[in-house]
């Protein structure tokens, strides 16, 4: 079932992308199982777009798609990121490209401190904010900058993610459940810092279980069910929506 | 005298003194949440309740017996079981094979050669292990490889692979994390019923408030490794120390 | 008898090591076998078959059957060369077994033969045992042995260096060093040399260079090393190197000795061998009219001069076939009688003896020293000495060689 | 059947044909045919393929199934075979009373490195391993000799004790009085088939481990070992002491090496200290490996496998390759020589290292994996002819 | 006491030699994970670049002389390497001397090209494939570069000198006051082992001081993690493929005078080169050295007839002795990092 990239629908999105992101039929596979089916959306330069859905919905495999990662696996479609045709990149050129991905499980590195794990980000161009700047926003990392980072706590192993993000200068944030595990404080504190982010210009694509904070703070909303998009509109329509509450958030 | 006595406990890594005089008492077939700030030491308290650190100073007492300097499995078999933070299954085995392996546990103790048997001819542990998927609401994927499932449910069978063991004290560190709304009140009417009908004592590390003050008895809040206050729900939630350190607006 | 041949043709079963460090021994040997089979099919110039004292063969197969022969690789292993050789006789029905480059395999494939009821013809194996302890009716062997080369050798190191000299031994750790290093330090110590040291070193060092440090200081002027192949090379280069050639203790020039040589380890081991002393079974630029016929056909064929290898295994080869021309028949029986006890000469090594006792070969063994100023890629060594027959002769019963028991011929199924 | 599955059930009756009707399955072409050189129905050669077959499932059930990797366990074949040399050297050639000996002791030794090394896990485990079984080779072959008898290998010498050894009993090994080197032959035209005492031993052998090896596959034990390898922290958590687990799949491989060892000297009353050397130990791994690890006969292909390329193409010679291609005219047919002359004779090395590649790259399953695509392919094929003859009803 | 400094020189060559190997193995299967049979091959292969090179340089021309005879009887056809007829006898025997020295620069190029097709070609596949197809697919490349090599080669050792210059061996007893000939070592495992110390020096400060290092661990750790950072992974891999094979190579290179190159000289050293790396800790650089020089020094102590009578056959097993006492007291070896291949 290897179904090679198929371009030649062509559509010239590079010139007539409607947004800042797009994704253009996007379908992608784990092995054999198709997982993402067929999607399109669009995120405007700036907004903060939640993606929401049940668990298995296909959340984080199309976040992981968009950030160009080996698995699942795009077998066609696009996707352009600011006239930059990411389904032509591997994960690390789409990273360069200005994507940033804080994954699921974190991904915190072993072996690696909290510092290095930090530095790592700054390697590759382009680089983003100094570390200075991500310990003002995270006093707790800067604490803890010795310490090898997997044995954080939960949620500083979080803060340690997103600020390894930041530490990247990204045009696109793909935060995936950023408050799973957090204190309700800390989930206030990263709200915030998702409005100041916000507010640097930096697009964001939120992926949260917590439906009714994530619609809050966005501008708008896709949700998923089973690998497709069941709704594309602005976040308050969802909040005003019960069916659509209760049918795939189950709020 | 509650079924776990923790008396004096402290834990020290490097610098960092993660636990001191921590004491906390855990009444049978309560359900009793321990939270508190990220890096507070909830996890560390539950790792040196399991075996897998020692602690320093104090002692842990489960049902009048220490369970300090025991391996991981004997404690286990002493009735306590645990569930992870990022799901630990079994991920190369099926799901129906993870739910039979506690109750081989459960039956025949920490080893057992049972090398000529025919694994599926064990009647008991095969209906045993069905039925608990039956109410783990997962029979319909019992033939699937556990590796693959979405991260929901795999925590979901981690979950039934613990009661399936029958424990005496079910140890949770936070349960719903990541886990989609419609799921997370699935849980917490299973872990209400297991606490009613199964006569299971329940320890919960979470930061879902809805899932706390839905399910415990009684809470413990944790700050900088020491118990701030223990109380029962209501007063928690009014406690305004509580609300600084840890609940902020929200709650 | 086991594989009694019943059609037009007679199968041989050419046992070489083809993998492993002593694949180019093998494939020397390989090519000496196709020389022998070429000249008793009536094929080429026939070689020493001109030679040879005994004229029964006649360039028309053996007994009229023409010889075809099949080849496996020994892999330098008991197991592997046992079962290489099981599959010739149980496969392709060879009714001869031959070839082999260590003492360890020959033992293991003269056991085998003895059990299935073939002939075997030892190639290279230079230990005592393989015609001492472990001995049997069905095997032969055309090569000569430890004590053989300790017998040939002392009086050369008398001459060269006399007769009050301390000799240090390095010996790889195994059978075959073993009974080398018995052989020669009871054949100097017979002549007054005193033996300071006996070191075991194990098979599979590489690098001997801990072992040698330590001989300077000792007191001994003389390094004798027991070792083959890889082995000797390393141990030879790495006692080169250590200077140990340009040292002088006790007022003499130190002296290595490396007792059995071989070309190709010879090549191995460069420009280190030049005037070192050892002992050998043959060598390409002996002058007598066997040797020179072999070298020719041989050279004329392949472009180079064989190996003691190969002429061995080329003898062997002639011998067997001529044995079964005289005994009449291929019965391993028949073959073991004609060859017990057989006198002949014209294989390059002077007047020979295949004694009844033992199976072993008496003939003149070669002294060679590593040539200072050789004029080619195969003139590497010298001859120095011919030692007469005679001289390396003991007798069956000698302690060296003792605790076998032949047995009787088995002619198998 | 037996307790087994369907499944297995048909496993097992497979296995059972195949290594009952080896001697005719092996020997496809008509002696003195070009392609004769390709038989491999010769005694020696079925022999070799169910005893290597025998260690390499017992291999797996340690490393398939746990995923320890242990690089020592031809230090157990090495124990078994010196254990029934020196039965026959003290008792007489009867195979009786080495076999299980063989099997005891090598399994006190597995259990003796088996408790040491599983104190560690990974490449640390693998290197323990490796350490004792090297230990044990180097010692065999010169320090221990009085027992091993070193280089040369431990035979029986006829001044040897051989208490039990009767009047009229054979002076080979023999199962009371079976003799195991002997052979009846059948001669079906141009066809040539032996069948072998020895062979038809071993592979009753095989038949019973093999099944063993199914009744513990299936196995609760085999569930945990398998357990063991996917996540022994949870299994920790479960209440399950993983190391007596593993340690007893590491004493059954032992087991299993140990009685393949005493077979090889049940065929061939010798034991050589090379059996213990690393490479052998090497040899069993990239058998499973190539094989199919964790599959039930991945690992004996794999050993056949090895072995049919050890014996029959090392013995193909330049001679053999003019014979077959003589029809060619004579400069093609020098030519087609010279091409394959690397990789025939003392280049089988050089086929074997391109085949390992070869399978690995293209079928990470082992060989278990080629014959699953090839039942994949033709059962595709069969539902396209059923597509196709559909609409025609 | 002058038999343990002796011994002690003689581990310090041992050790280097392992060291060395143990080196480029430790970045390959220490670090990037990958279990690589093949790593003795490259440093036969190294070997093999200073054999081609002097072959090389020995190219040669030839002459008939018609007073001597060859072994058939026929005019001797007398070689004159061409370098010889170019520079002159004596500039040309000179430049065949040092062939082993300039063997260095000619198979850096060479052992990185090797390592490159390598990792691009086949590794590359397998870094996410289990340990056992890593060891089953390197084996077999071991296996084919072996026979190639025998192919052309043959199984013979092939003799390699050191430069004239570098023979012989000079006398350190005299230095420290004991007599002559009682603390003698050769020129030329001086020079190796002062080669070792600027190789590994070399390594550890391309690790140590740019963030290289850094990156591949990390990337070793999670791929996929640092590919998300922006990081080209598989880039550095092959450079580190590179490095490896060209410290494997030199050390081949240099390692050919002391000991006569063969064909099978990778698989000899192969299983010892593991028990280094293992023993030192997986991951570990400094475990991997420290591991080469303790286990060369022990190995020569043990040959010493003063402890091989104590305990007979003590350096048939000293090395897997020392391994099993080291892994069973510490468990990831002598400074090994926690994770790497426990599993
Ligand atoms: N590695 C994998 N291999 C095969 N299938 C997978 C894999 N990872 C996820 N899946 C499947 O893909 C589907 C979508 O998974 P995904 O992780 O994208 O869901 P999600 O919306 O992020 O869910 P959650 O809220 O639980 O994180 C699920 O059905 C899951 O079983
Ligand atoms: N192995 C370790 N080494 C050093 N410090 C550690 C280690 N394990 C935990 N810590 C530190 O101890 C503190 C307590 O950690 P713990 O994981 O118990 O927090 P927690 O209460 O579970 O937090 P969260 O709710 O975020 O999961 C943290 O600051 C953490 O960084
Ligand atoms: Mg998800
Ligand atoms: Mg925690």
């Amino acid at each position: 079932m290897n179904v090679k990239p198929d371009f030649s629908k062509g559509h010239n999105l590079a010139e007539t992308a409607p947004a800042f992101l797009s994704i253009w039929n996007m379908e992608s596979y784990y092995g054999e199982s198709y997982i993402v089916q067929n999607i399109s959306f669009n995120v405007h330069e700036g907004e903060i777009l939640a993606l929401l859905g049940r668990n298995g919905a296909g959340k984080t495999s199309t976040l992981r798609s968009i950030a160009r990662m080996d698995s699942p696996q795009v077998t066609h479609g696009e996707i352009w990121l600011d006239h930059q045709p990411l389904h032509l990149m591997k994960s690390h050129e789409a990273a360069a490209a200005g994507i940033g991905l804080v994954p699921e499980d974190r991904c915190i590195i072993p072996g690696l401190t909290v510092e290095e794990n930090l530095q790592l980000a700054q390697i590759a161009p382009p680089i983003g904010w100094s570390l200075d700047r991500l310990y003002e926003l995270f006093p707790r990392l800067g604490e803890r900058r010795k310490q090898e980072g997997v044995t954080l706590s939960g949620g500083e192993q979080q803060m340690l993610a997103i600020a390894r993000a930041l530490a990247r200068d990204i045009k696109v944030l793909l935060l995936d459940e950023p408050y799973e595990g957090l204190a309700p404080v800390i989930v206030d504190e990263i709200e915030k810092t998702l409005r100041i982010i916000k507010e640097q210009g930096i697009t964001t694509i939120l992926v949260e279980q917590n439906a009714v904070r994530a619609l809050e703070l966005a501008d708008r909303s896709v949700i998923l069910d089973t690998g497709g998009i069941v709704f594309d509109g602005s976040a308050n329509e969802v909040l005003s929506n019960e069916e659509l509450r209760a049918e795939y958030l189950a709020i | 005298m509650g079924i776990l006595e923790v008396k004096d406990v402290g834990k020290r890594f490097g610098g960092l003194q993660a636990l001191s005089d921590v004491n906390l008492s855990v009444k049978e077939n309560s359900v009793h949440a321990i939270i508190g700030p990220n890096g507070a030491g909830k996890s560390t308290l539950l790792n040196c309740l399991v075996g897998k650190l020692i602690p320093d100073t104090g002692s842990v007492m489960f049902d009048g017996q220490s369970v300090l300097g025991r391996t991981p499995y004997e404690i286990n078999q002493m009735g306590i079981s645990r569930v992870f933070q990022t799901p630990e299954i079994f991920g190369d085995l099926t799901v129906m094979e993870n739910m039979m392996i506690p109750c081989f546990a459960k039956r025949d103790g920490a080893f057992r050669m049972h090398a000529i048997e025919n694994m599926m001819a064990e009647k008991d542990i095969v209906e045993k292990a069905e039925a608990m998927l039956v109410d783990m609401n997962m029979a319909d994927k019992k033939d699937m490889h556990s590796a693959s499932m979405s991260r929901g449910d795999k925590r979901r069978l981690e979950i039934g692979m613990c009661l399936a063991q029958e424990p005496r004290l079910l140890l949770l560190d936070e349960p719903t994390a990541g886990m989609a709304r419609a799921d997370t009140n699935n849980t917490i009417d299973l872990l209400k019923q297991i606490s009613d009908e199964r006569e299971i004592t329940i320890a919960i590390i979470e930061h879902d408030m809805h899932v706390v003050f839905s399910l415990a008895n009684r809470i413990t809040v944790l700050a900088q490794g020491t118990p701030l206050v223990e109380d029962d729900p209501e007063n928690i939630r009014g406690n305004p120390k509580v609300r600084e350190a840890y609940l902020g607006e929200t709650a | 008898y086991t594989n009694e041949p019943t059609g037009s043709s007679v199968t041989l079963g050419f046992n070489v090591p083809q993998t492993g460090p002593y694949a180019d021994e093998g494939a020397d040997e390989l090519r000496a076998y196709e020389l022998a089979v070429e000249h008793l099919n009536g094929g080429g110039d026939g070689g020493m078959m001109n030679t040879f004292s005994s004229k029964a063969l006649s360039g028309n197969g053996i007994l009229g059957k023409k010889v075809e022969f099949v080849t496996g690789d020994t892999q330098t292993k008991s197991d592997a060369a046992r079962a290489s050789a099981k599959s010739m006789i149980e496969k392709d029905g060879a009714v001869m077994i031959t070839g082999g480059s260590s003492s360890g395999v020959a033992i293991a494939v003269q056991g085998l033969c003895q059990e299935a009821g073939v002939i075997f013809m030892a190639g290279l194996t230079h230990s005592n045992d393989t015609t001492g302890k472990d001995k049997k009716a069905n095997g032969f062997r055309h090569f000569f042995n430890g004590y053989m080369s300790g017998a040939a050798l002392a009086p050369v190191l008398k001459n060269l260096y006399g007769t009050d000299r301390n000799a240090y031994h390095l010996t790889a750790d195994y059978t075959w060093g073993w009974t080398q290093e018995e052989s020669i330090a009871a054949a100097t110590e017979a002549m007054g040399w005193k033996t300071v040291n006996k070191v075991r070193t194990p098979l599979a060092a590489t690098d001997f260079s801990s072992y040698i440090a330590p001989v300077l200081n000792s007191g001994a002027d003389v390094l004798v090393l027991n070792h083959y192949g890889g082995n000797m090379v390393n141990s030879l280069t790495n006692a080169v190197q250590f200077g140990l050639r340009d040292k002088v203790v006790n007022g003499k020039n130190f002296e290595i000795v490396v007792p059995l040589y071989s070309r190709l380890m010879a090549k191995g081991a460069g420009e280190n061998v030049k005037g070192i002393h050892g002992s050998t079974n043959w060598h390409w630029s002996l002058q007598d009219d066997a040797s020179k016929a072999f070298v020719k056909s041989f050279g004329t064929k392949y472009g180079f001069p064989p190996s003691q290898a190969a002429h061995t295994v080329y003898c062997q080869t002639l011998l067997y076939a001529d044995a079964c021309e005289r005994a009449g028949t291929f019965n391993p029986c028949g073959v073991v009688e004609a060859l017990e006890g057989f006198e002949f000469d014209g294989l390059g090594n002077g007047p020979t003896l295949y004694r009844a006792e033992d199976h072993q070969c008496f003939k003149d063994v070669l002294v060679v020293r590593g040539k200072e100023n050789p004029t080619s890629e195969f003139d590497l060594l010298e001859v120095v000495e011919v030692t007469p027959a005679a001289q390396v002769t003991y007798a069956p019963d000698h302690p060296m060689f003792a605790g076998g028991n032949l047995g009787t011929c088995n002619p198998g199924a | 059947m037996l307790g087994l599955n369907k499944k297995d059930t048909s496993l097992m009756i497979v296995v059972a044909i195949l290594a009952l009707f080896a001697p005719f399955i092996l020997n496809p072409f008509p002696e003195g045919s070009a392609m004769a050189q390709f038989n491999a129905g010769y005694p020696d050669l079925m022999q070799r393929f169910v005893i290597f077959g025998i260690f390499a499932i017992g291999f797996n059930i340690l490393f398939g199934l746990t995923g320890y990797l242990s690089f020592g366990h031809a230090a157990f074949l090495g124990i078994g075979s010196y254990s029934v040399v020196w039965m026959y050297k003290l008792l007489d050639y009867n195979v009786i009373w080495g076999l299980p000996l063989a099997i005891i002791t090598s399994g006190l030794f597995a259990l003796l490195i088996g408790y040491v090394s599983l104190r560690r896990s990974g490449i640390y485990f693998s290197i323990l391993t490796l350490a004792f079984a090297q230990m044990s080779f180097n010692l065999a072959y010169s320090v221990l000799t009085p027992i091993t008898n070193g280089e040369t290998g431990l035979q029986v010498y006829t001044d040897d004790a051989q208490v039990l050894l009767g009047a009229n009993e054979a002076t080979s090994p023999h199962l009371f009085g079976i003799v195991m080197n002997s052979s009846a032959k059948l001669d079906l035209g141009p066809w040539s088939f032996t069948f072998n005492n020895g062979y038809y031993f071993c592979a009753i052998i095989l038949l019973l481990v093999f099944y063993l090896a199914i009744r513990i596959f299936r196995s609760p034990f085999g569930m945990m070992l398998r357990a063991i390898k996917s996540n022994q922290t949870r299994l920790n958590y479960t209440g399950l002491n993983p190391r007596p687990y593993a340690l007893a799949a590491f004493v059954i491989s032992g087991m299993y090496a140990g009685l393949a060892g005493g077979l090889m000297a049940a065929m061939d009353p010798l034991a050589g200290a090379e059996r213990m050397q690393w490479t052998a130990s090497g040899e069993v791994v990239l058998m499973t490996i190539l094989g199919g690890t964790g599959t039930l006969i991945g690992p004996v292909l794999g050993a056949g496998f090895i072995k049919y390329f050890e014996n029959i193409f090392s013995k193909i010679n330049d001679n053999i390759l003019h014979q077959w291609f003589a029809f060619l005219p004579d400069g093609l047919e020098d030519f087609v020589v010279f091409i394959i002359h690397p990789f025939i004779g003392k280049g089988w090395h050089l086929t074997l290292g391109i085949l390992f590649m070869l399978v690995v790259i293209f079928l990470p399953g082992g060989l278990v994996e080629g014959g699953q695509r090839i039942k994949r392919a033709l059962s595709r094929k069969k539902d396209a002819d059923a597509a196709k003859t559909e609409p025609a009803e | 006491m002058d038999a343990i400094i002796l011994q002690i020189l003689n581990g310090l060559d041992k050790g280097s030699a392992y060291a060395l190997i143990a080196l480029g193995l430790t970045l390959i299967f220490g670090t990037l994970g990958v279990v690589n049979f093949a790593h003795g091959a490259l440093f036969m292969i190294g070997a093999f670049c200073a054999v081609t090179l002097s072959k090389i340089l020995n190219l040669s021309f030839e002459t008939i002389d018609p007073t001597k005879t060859d072994f058939l009887g026929n005019p001797l056809k007398v070689k004159t390497p061409y370098v010889m007829e170019w520079f002159g006898p004596e500039t040309g025997a000179a430049i065949i001397d040092w062939a082993v020295p300039l063997a260095i620069l000619f198979s850096i190029p060479i052992m990185i090209a090797v390592g490159f097709i390598m990792e691009r070609g086949l590794i590359k596949h397998f870094y996410k494939r289990a340990h056992a197809d890593q060891i089953l697919v390197t084996f077999g490349l071991a296996i084919v570069l072996q026979e190639v090599v025998k192919y052309f080669f043959g199984a013979n050792p092939i003799p390699t000198g050191a430069p004239d210059a570098f023979k012989g061996s000079f006398d350190f007893g005299v230095l420290l006051g004991y007599d002559p000939n009682v603390i003698i070592y050769p020129y030329w495992r001086m020079v190796y082992f002062f080669f070792a110390a600027l190789v590994i020096g070399g390594v550890f400060a391309f690790l140590q001081f740019t963030t290289f290092g850094m990156v591949v661990r990390a990337g070793m750790a999670d791929r996929e993690t640092v590919g998300l950072l922006g990081i080209n992974i598989d880039k550095r891999f092959t450079i580190m493929f590179g490095i490896a094979a060209a410290v494997a190579g030199i050390a081949g290179v240099m390692y050919a005078p002391i000991n006569s190159p063969n064909y099978h000289m990778g698989m000899d050293f192969l299983v010892l080169s593991f028990v280094v790396v293992v023993v030192g800790g997986m991951g570990s650089l400094p475990g991997a050295v420290l591991a080469g020089f303790l286990l060369g020094i022990l190995e020569s102590f043990a040959s010493m007839n003063q402890i091989k009578s104590l305990i007979p056959g003590i350096d048939q097993i000293i090395i897997y002795v020392v391994a099993i006492i080291i892994l069973l007291t510490r468990p990831r070896g002598l400074m090994g990092r926690k994770g790497v291949m426990e599993e």
